[in-house]
C-alpha cells in the first residue's frame, strides 16, 4: 500500500487541485459506465425478481458485437453500438421467453439460472473467439485538455451515449404507457397484475431492455479496453454493488449509486490503491444489506 | 442385509487404488471426496433456504489456517487441520448473528461481497498468506510420525473425510436438530411460536457448514501442498451449488451423486478444455428447467417411493420456493 | 512411473525404469498457459517444441544409439494457474510416463511443480521469471529462458548510452512473484547506472482501467515508465491510458517481448519509439520460417517464446545423440549440461547461474534491443553474452 | 384467588405516532377464560401480538407466571409456557399429523441447540411420541393421523394448529381468533374443544374474537378494547347489558347472544 496521499505527492503540491479535478473527471466517466451497466441490472430484479448474474456476459456481447462489426467488418462506430445494444436486447429477450420465464419469483433457483446462462455464454464466447484478448482500432482518439483535468474524448462519446441512453430511458419510463406499466411491476407486481398490466409481455420487455442496455455498455466499452471472454465478469461485480448501494430494484438509486460509487473508486484508487477501492466497494455492501438492505433510495424489500 | 452392502461397497471403495493402481485416476478419486465434502456442507445451507457465496472463503480460511499452524507453528498435522475447520466455524460465528437476520437474494449477495473481501485479504496480506502467489512446500499430513505421500493412502484418507462428512450431515438431518432446522425453513414464525430459538439453531447450522467447508480447505492444503487465493472465490461455492442441483437437495445423497457426476466432468472432456465448463453450464439449465430435484429425486420417484418423494420435494429446488411463498402467505 | 502396490509411504522410492518407453517413440511434455493471460506465451512455448519435433520427424525421425524415434508431444494447459499446472504435470508424469516436459510458463505453477519434477526425477526445460526457480540443489530443472536478471543490465545500459536526458524512472509490474522479483531488479540495476527510482506500483493481473494508478504516476513527473514484465495485452493498455491522460515520457519494456500485442492495444501513434527488449530478431530469415511454421498451429502473432523453446528442444535432441541414449534421463542431463557452447538459431548459448542461483541451469542469450517504429518492431542492435 | 397468571399493567403500542394500544391493564387468573372483543380496528390484533412479544411494547409491562417478560422473544415466551395459535391455520404442510404434534412436543425440550446436548433429549423424544398419541385422540384425530397436515380439511387444519400448541405442554394458551374461517358447527365444536382443554388439561385461555356470541359462551370474562383503550373488563352478562360497549359497536346485535 502506498503512503496516505499528502507524502504520495512530494512533487507538485500546487497540483493538488489539478489531481482532483483529474480524480474528478475520471470517476464521473467511469460512474456513468456503472450507471449503464446497472440500470439494466436493477430494472430486471425490480420487474422479476432475478439477480442477473448473466449481465456481465450480455456485457461481453455488445463487446464481441463491436469486434464483429466495427472490428471485423468495419462498420461505421456508432452504428455498430446501435445494432450491437439492439442485438442484446433480442437476445435478452429471447433468454427470458426460453428460460427465464419459468423462475419468476422463484429469485434463489432464478439466481442459479442466471448463473447457468453467465457459464454457458463465457464457455462459447471461449471456444468461438479464444481465449487472448483481442483489440479493436480505435474510433475516437484524441484528448480533451480542460487545464486542470484531461478527459480522452473516446471517454467524452462513452459519457455522451449514456447520457443519451438515460434520458431515453427515463423518458420511455415516465411518458410511454409500457413505462408506466414497469414502474407499477417493480412497485407491487400483483397490484400491477390486477390493474391488467400482463406480466407475459412486461418481463420480456423489462429483460430486453436490462439486456440492451448492458449490450450498450459493452459495445462502448470494447475499444477503450481489450475484448475477451471473461470481460463481463468485472462490470458485472461493479454493477452488483452499485445496485446494492442504490437499492436493488430503485431505478434513481441505480443512476445515484453508479456515479457515488465511481467517485469513491476514483478517489481511494487514485490516493491508495486499485483494491482498497475495491475493498471499500465491498465494505459499503456489507454495511448497507445489514443496516440498510433497501439501500439509499430503494423501496422497502 | 442393507448394513452388509454398504460394508461391501465401502471395501470396494476403498481397496479399488490398491489393485488398479492408475495415479490419474487415483487423484480423480481424491478430489471427488474433496468436492463430496463441500457439497454437503453447502447442502446444509441450502436446507436452511439460504445459498451462500461465502464458503469459498470459508474453505480458503480452512486451508490458510491448517497450512500455516504446520508450516509456520510447526504445530502436528491432526491439530492442525481440526483448527482449520475451527478457524472457519469461528469467523462464521462471528459474521453469522448478523448476516443470517437477512434473507434470501439479499442474503447471496452479502456472503458474495463477504467472500470477495477474504479472498482480498489473502491477496493483499503479503506477508501472512503470501499473497497473489499464495503459499508453498504445504507439508504433507502425517499421522503419528507417518508421513502420508503415496497416493492411494491420500485416497483413503479423501474416502474416510467424505464418508465422515456423509454420516455426520445425514445424522444431523435425521436428528432433533434436523427437525428443527426443516421446520425452520419449512414455516419460522411456527417453530418459534412452539419455543424454538430460530436464530440460534441457524447459526448452529451455519458455523458447522462453514466448519466443513474450512476441514475441505484444510485437506485441499495439505493434498495439493500449495494453495493460492483465487481457488477460494466465487466460482467454488458456484461449484457447489451446481453439484447440489444436479444432484438433488432434498437428500444428503444428492451432493455424493453429484459430485461423483461432475469432479470427472472436466477431466473427461480434458482433451476439449473449453467444453469442459460449457458442459457445467448447459447440465446446469437442463436440470434447473425439468429436474429440478436433482438425480436423488428422479431416483426416488421412478422406486415408486411417493411419500418420501413428495415431502422431499417439499424441500427441493423446485420447493425452495414454496417454502418461501408459505411463509410469506402465513406472515 | 508405476509404483508397486506394496511400496510403503516411505520417500522417493527407487527409480523404477519399467517405465514403458515405447521402442520407436519418444514422448515429450508440455505444460503451458494454452488459455487465458498469459496465452501468447504460452502457445509459443509449445509451438516451438513442436516445430522442432516436426521438423526432426521430416527429416526420418532421431536417430539416437542405433535407433530412429518419431518424436510425439503432448501437452496439457494450466491456464497460468497453479492449482491446473500441478493436475498437468501429475498427469504427465504418472499417467502418461514422460520423462521430458518443457515449461511450466508462470512463475505461480512452476514452484508448484518443482517438487514433483525432482522427485520424480524429470528433465524439465522450464522459463518462469521467478529466481526461486533455481538453487543450489536444482538437479532436474534447467530454465532455457532468460529472465530479467539475463538481460536487464545490458538493456539499462545501452538505455543510459543512447537516452541520456531521461534521469526520472517509474516502474509498474504485476502484483505476483513474477512481478515481484523482476521490479527488484529493475530498481537495483537502474539505480546501479544513475537512474533514480521515483515511484514503483503492483497491479492486479485482471485489472485493465489504469488510470487512478497513472494519474498518481504521472503526477511524479517520470521520464522513463518501465513495464517491465507486464503481459504484452496491459501493457499496451498502459501506454494508451497514460498518453491520454498526458504523459510525454519514453515507454521501456524491459521483460515480456509481445510487440504486436502492445501495437495493437496501445495504438500505433502512441507506441511509436518505445523501446523494448527482443528475444530474436524478426527480420532474420530463420525467424521467418519459424514464423511461417507457427502460423500452420496457432492463430496469435508469434513471439520470441517460440525461439527459444526451439532452441531448447533442438539442444535437448543434440544432448540425446551425444548421450547415445533417450531412456537413461541421467545420461541426457549429464550431456545437456556439456552441450554448450551450442549454436542456437540466432547465437550461441551457454549455461550460466552459478553466482546468483547456485547452480549453472540458467541459458544465456544474445540480447536484441528493440524499438517500435511505425508499430513495427526493429531491432537496433544485437548485444552478445 | 392464586396469583393472575398474566398481568398486563399500561400496555401501550403507537405505529409512529398513531396509539394503537393505550394503557391497557387488566390480569387473567390461572385456568380462566378470558375473551378480549371489540370492533374492527380496535387494537385486539396489537393488544394480542404485544402479549406474545411478537411486536415490542412502546410502554407498560407483561408479567407472566411472576416473571417480567415486556420485550421478550416470541421463543422466549413460549418456552415459558405461554403458547400462542394462528388465526389462519398455521401447521407443518409436509408433515403427518403425528409429525406436527411430535415437533409441538419436542420443541419446547430443545429450544435452543445447546440443550440438544442435555442428557433428557432421549427420553424427551419418547415423551413427545407419547405426548402426540395423547392428543390425537383428545383431538379425535385418530383416523388421519398419517395424513399429511396440508391434505386436511380447512377446520380440522385449525384443530391440528391448536394441537400443536397444546403438545408443547402450555401453562397458558393464547388463541389469535380460533372460529376465523370456521362454518358455525366448527365454531361450536371449537368452544367445546377450549372448555375441555380447560377442564381436562387445566390450561387457561385468552383468546381474541370477532364472532361475539362465540366469546360469550365460552369466556368466563370479557374485555372489550375500542379504539386502543380498554372499556370493559366484566362477565358476559355484564358486558352485554352495558351502555358503552353496546355505543361502542353502535347498534351491534349484542342481545342474541
Amino acid at each position: 500500500m502506498t503512503a496516505p496521499w499528502p507524502a504520495v505527492l512530494p512533487h507538485c503540491c500546487a497540483g493538488r487541485h489539478m489531481l482532483l479535478a483529474q480524480i474528478l473527471s475520471n470517476g464521473l466517466m467511469t460512474g456513468l459506465v456503472y450507471v449503464l451497466m446497472a440500470l439494466g441490472f436493477t430494472l430486471i430484479f425490480g420487474v422479476m425478481r432475478i439477480v442477473n448474474f448473466a449481465h456481465g456476459e450480455l456485457y461481453m456481447l455488445g463487446g464481441f458485437a463491436t469486434l464483429i462489426l466495427f472490428g471485423n467488418l468495419g462498420w461505421n462506430y456508432y452504428l455498430t453500438v446501435v445494432v450491437a445494444a439492439f442485438g442484446v436486447g433480442l437476445f435478452g429477450v429471447l433468454l427470458q421467453s426460453l428460460l427465464l420465464k419459468h423462475f419468476i419469483g422463484r429469485e434463489l433457483s432464478g439466481m442459479i439460472m442466471a448463473l447457468a446462462i453467465a457459464i454457458t455464454l463465457q464457455a462459447g464466447a471461449n471456444i468461438i473467439f479464444g481465449p487472448e484478448e483481442q483489440s479493436v482500432p480505435r474510433p475516437v482518439t484524441g484528448v480533451l485538455d480542460l487545464g486542470a483535468a484531461v478527459v480522452p474524448y473516446d471517454r467524452l462519446v462513452v459519457g455522451g451515449f449514456t447520457l443519451v441512453i438515460l434520458a431515453a430511458f427515463w423518458f420511455f419510463l415516465q411518458f410511454t404507457r409500457w413505462g408506466l406499466a414497469m414502474r407499477a411491476v417493480t412497485q407491487d407486481s400483483e397490484m400491477a397484475a390486477v390493474q391488467g398490466v400482463r406480466p407475459g409481455f412486461i418481463h420480456p420487455l423489462a429483460f430486453g431492455i436490462g439486456s440492451l442496455l448492458a449490450g450498450g455498455a459493452g459495445a462502448l466499452m470494447a475499444p477503450i479496453y481489450t475484448i475477451y471472454s471473461y470481460m463481463g465478469e468485472l462490470p458485472m461485480l461493479k454493477a452488483f454493488v452499485v445496485v446494492i448501494l442504490g437499492g436493488l430494484g430503485s431505478i434513481p438509486g441505480a443512476v445515484l449509486g453508479g456515479l457515488l460509487l465511481g467517485l469513491v473508486e476514483s478517489f481511494f484508487a487514485t490516493m491508495y490503491s486499485t483494491t482498497v477501492a475495491t475493498m471499500i466497494g465491498f465494505a459499503l455492501v456489507i454495511v448497507i444489506l445489514i443496516f440498510r438492505p433497501r439501500g439509499l433510495l430503494g423501496r422497502t424489500a | 442385509m442393507r448394513l452388509a452392502a454398504a460394508v461391501l461397497i465401502l471395501v470396494g471403495l476403498a481397496a479399488w487404488p490398491f489393485i488398479y493402481d492408475q495415479p490419474f485416476y487415483v487423484h480423480m478419486g481424491v478430489m471427488m471426496g474433496l468436492w463430496v465434502a463441500l457439497a454437503l456442507s453447502m447442502n446444509l445451507m441450502l436446507r436452511i433456504g439460504q445459498l451462500s457465496f461465502a464458503h469459498g472463503a470459508f474453505m480458503g480460511l480452512g486451508a490458510y489456517a491448517s497450512a500455516l499452524a504446520t508450516m509456520r507453528l510447526g504445530i502436528p498435522f491432526p491439530i492442525a487441520f481440526l483448527s482449520g475447520g475451527l478457524a472457519a466455524a469461528s469467523v462464521a460465528a462471528l459474521v453469522g448473528p448478523i448476516f443470517l437476520r437477512i434473507r434470501g437474494v439479499y442474503f447471496a449477495l452479502l456472503t458474495f461481497a463477504f467472500g470477495e473481501v477474504v479472498v482480498l485479504t489473502f491477496v493483499e496480506w503479503v506477508e501472512v498468506f503470501g499473497g497473489n502467489n499464495g503459499l508453498f512446500g504445504i507439508p504433507k499430513p502425517s499421522l503419528f510420525g507417518l508421513q502420508m505421500t503415496s497416493r492411494p493412502a491420500f485416497y483413503l484418507f479423501a474416502l474416510t473425510f467424505a464418508v465422515l462428512s456423509f454420516i455426520a450431515v445425514r445424522a444431523i438431518y435425521n436428528s432433533q436438530f434436523g427437525a428443527v432446522i426443516t421446520s425452520i425453513d419449512d414455516n419460522e414464525m411456527l417453530t418459534r411460536s412452539i419455543g424454538i430459538d430460530a436464530p440460534r439453531y441457524r447459526l448452529a447450522a451455519f458455523c458447522f457448514s462453514a466448519a466443513l467447508a474450512g476441514w475441505s480447505g484444510a485437506f485441499y492444503a495439505h493434498y495439493l501442498t500449495f494453495i493460492s487465493p483465487e481457488a477460494f472465490g466465487f466460482w467454488t461455492p458456484v461449484n457447489m451449488v451446481v453439484i447440489n442441483v444436479l444432484g438433488g437437495i432434498a437428500s444428503p445423497w444428492g451432493p455424493v451423486v453429484g459430485a461423483l457426476l461432475l469432479v470427472p466432468l472436466p477431466e473427461i472432456l480434458r482433451d476439449a478444455k473449453e467444453y469442459q465448463v460449457l458442459s457445467y453450464g448447459i447440465l446446469l439449465m437442463i436440470f434447473l428447467l425439468f429436474l429440478p430435484d436433482g438425480l436423488v429425486g428422479l431416483a426416488r420417484r421412478w422406486r415408486g417411493r411417493w411419500r418420501a418423494a413428495r415431502s422431499a420435494e417439499g424441500r427441493s429446488a423446485a420447493g425452495l420456493e414454496q417454502g418461501k411463498r408459505e411463509k410469506r402467505a402465513a406472515a | 512411473m508405476h509404483r508397486t502396490a506394496i511400496a510403503t509411504a516411505a520417500a522417493l522410492g527407487t527409480l523404477l525404469l519399467a517405465a514403458p518407453t515405447y521402442a520407436e517413440t519418444l514422448r515429450l511434455g508440455v505444460v503451458s498457459a494454452l488459455s487465458g493471460p498469459g496465452s501468447a506465451w504460452g502457445l509459443a512455448v509449445d509451438g516451438g517444441v513442436r516445430i522442432a519435433a516436426k521438423e526432426i520427424n521430416a527429416a526420418g525421425g532421431l536417430k539416437v544409439g542405433g535407433k530412429t524415434y518419431t518424436i510425439e508431444v503432448t501437452s496439457y494447459d494450466d491456464k497460468y494457474k497453479a492449482a491446473d499446472g500441478v493436475t498437468a504435470a501429475t498427469r504427465l508424469i504418472e499417467q502418461d510416463g514422460i520423462k521430458y516436459i518443457f515449461g511450466p510458463l508462470g512463475s505461480a505453477s512452476m514452484l508448484a511443480v518443482k517438487p514433483l519434477y525432482e522427485q520424480n526425477e524429470i528433465l524439465a526445460l522450464v522459463n518462469s521469471y521467478s529466481d526461486k526457480v533455481l538453487d543450489k540443489n536444482t538437479k532436474n530443472i534447467y530454465r532455457v529462458l532468460p529472465t530479467t536478471r539475463e538481460f536487464i543490465e545490458p538493456m539499462v545500459k545501452w538505455v543510459k548510452q543512447h537516452k541520456p536526458g531521461l534521469t526520472n524512472v517509474a516502474v509498474i509490474s504485476p502484483n505476483d512473484e513474477t512481478g515481484w522479483a523482476s521490479q527488484a531488479l529493475q530498481k537495483e540495476y537502474y539505480a546501479k547506472h544513475g537512474f533514480k527510482i521515483i515511484a514503483s506500483e503492483l497491479f492486479e493481473r485482471s485489472l485493465k482501467d489504469f488510470q487512478p494508478l497513472l494519474t498518481r504516476m504521472i503526477a511524479a513527473k517520470p521520464d522513463i515508465i518501465e513495464l517491465d514484465t507486464t503481459p504484452p495485452p496491459t501493457a499496451g493498455l498502459i501506454i494508451r491510458q497514460a498518453r491520454e491522460l498526458g504523459y510525454k515520457g519514453a515507454f521501456v519494456k524491459i521483460g515480456g517481448p509481445g510487440v504486436p500485442e502492445i501495437v495493437n492495444a496501445a495504438g500505433k501513434d502512441f507506441a511509436e519509439g518505445t523501446i523494448v527488449y527482443v528475444g530474436a530478431d524478426a527480420s532474420d530469415t530463420k525467424y521467418k520460417w519459424l514464423e511461417s511454421e507457427y502460423q500452420k498451429l496457432y492463430p496469435p502473432p508469434m513471439n520470441s517464446f517460440n525461439v527459444f523453446f526451439y532452441d531448447a528442444a533442438n539442444m535437448l535432441f543434440e544432448s540425446m545423440r551425444k548421450a547415445g541414449t533417450v531412456g537413461d534421463v541421467k545420461a541426457v542431463r549429464a550431456a545437456l549440461e556439456k552441450i554448450t557452447p551450442f549454436k542456437g538459431m540466432q547465437g550461441t548459448l551457454s549455461w550460466t547461474g552459478k553466482a546468483y542461483y547456485g547452480s549453472d541451469h540458467q541459458l544465456l542469450v544474445p540480447v536484441f534491443v528493440g524499438m517500435i517504429e511505425n508499430g513495427e518492431e526493429k531491432v537496433v542492435t544485437k548485444i552478445d553474452q | 384467588m392464586s396469583v393472575p397468571i398474566i398481568e398486563v399493567a399500561g400496555l401501550t403500542r403507537r405505529f409512529g405516532g398513531v396509539p394503537a394500544v393505550t394503557e391497557v391493564s387488566f390480569t387473567c387468573a390461572r385456568q380462566e377464560i378470558l375473551g378480549i372483543i371489540g370492533p374492527n380496528g380496535a387494537g385486539k390484533t396489537t393488544l394480542f401480538n404485544l402479549i406474545t412479544g411478537s411486536i415490542p411494547a412502546t410502554a407498560g409491562q407483561i408479567h407472566f407466571d411472576g416473571r417480567d417478560i415486556t420485550g421478550s422473544s416470541p421463543d422466549q415466551v413460549a418456552r415459558l409456557g405461554m403458547i400462542r395459535t394462528f388465526q389462519a391455520a398455521t401447521i407443518f404442510r409436509h408433515e403427518t399429523v403425528r409429525e406436527n404434534l411430535r415437533r409441538g412436543a419436542l420443541f419446547g425440550h430443545i429450544g435452543r441447540p445447546s440443550w440438544l446436548l442435555r442428557g433428557s433429549v432421549r427420553e424427551a423424544s419418547r415423551a413427545a411420541r407419547e405426548r402426540a398419541e395423547e392428543l390425537i385422540d383428545f383431538l379425535g384425530l385418530v383416523d388421519c393421523a398419517e395424513q399429511e397436515g396440508g391434505n386436511l380439511p380447512y377446520g380440522r387444519q385449525k384443530i391440528l394448529g391448536l394441537g400443536i400448541a397444546l403438545a408443547a405442554r402450555p401453562k397458558q394458551l393464547l388463541m389469535d381468533e380460533p372460529a376465523a374461517g370456521l362454518n358455525p358447527a366448527e365454531t361450536r365444536e371449537m368452544g367445546e374443544l377450549i372448555e375441555r382443554i380447560r377442564a381436562e388439561f387445566g390450561i387457561g385461555v385468552v383468546l381474541v374474537e370477532h364472532d361475539v356470541a362465540m366469546v360469550c359462551r365460552t369466556c368466563s370474562r370479557i374485555i372489550v378494547l375500542n379504539y386502543g383503550k380498554l372499556i370493559a373488563n366484566a362477565s358476559p352478562d355484564e358486558i352485554r347489558s352495558n351502555p358503552e360497549v353496546i355505543e361502542a359497536y353502535l347498534g351491534g346485535d349484542v342481545e342474541d347472544a
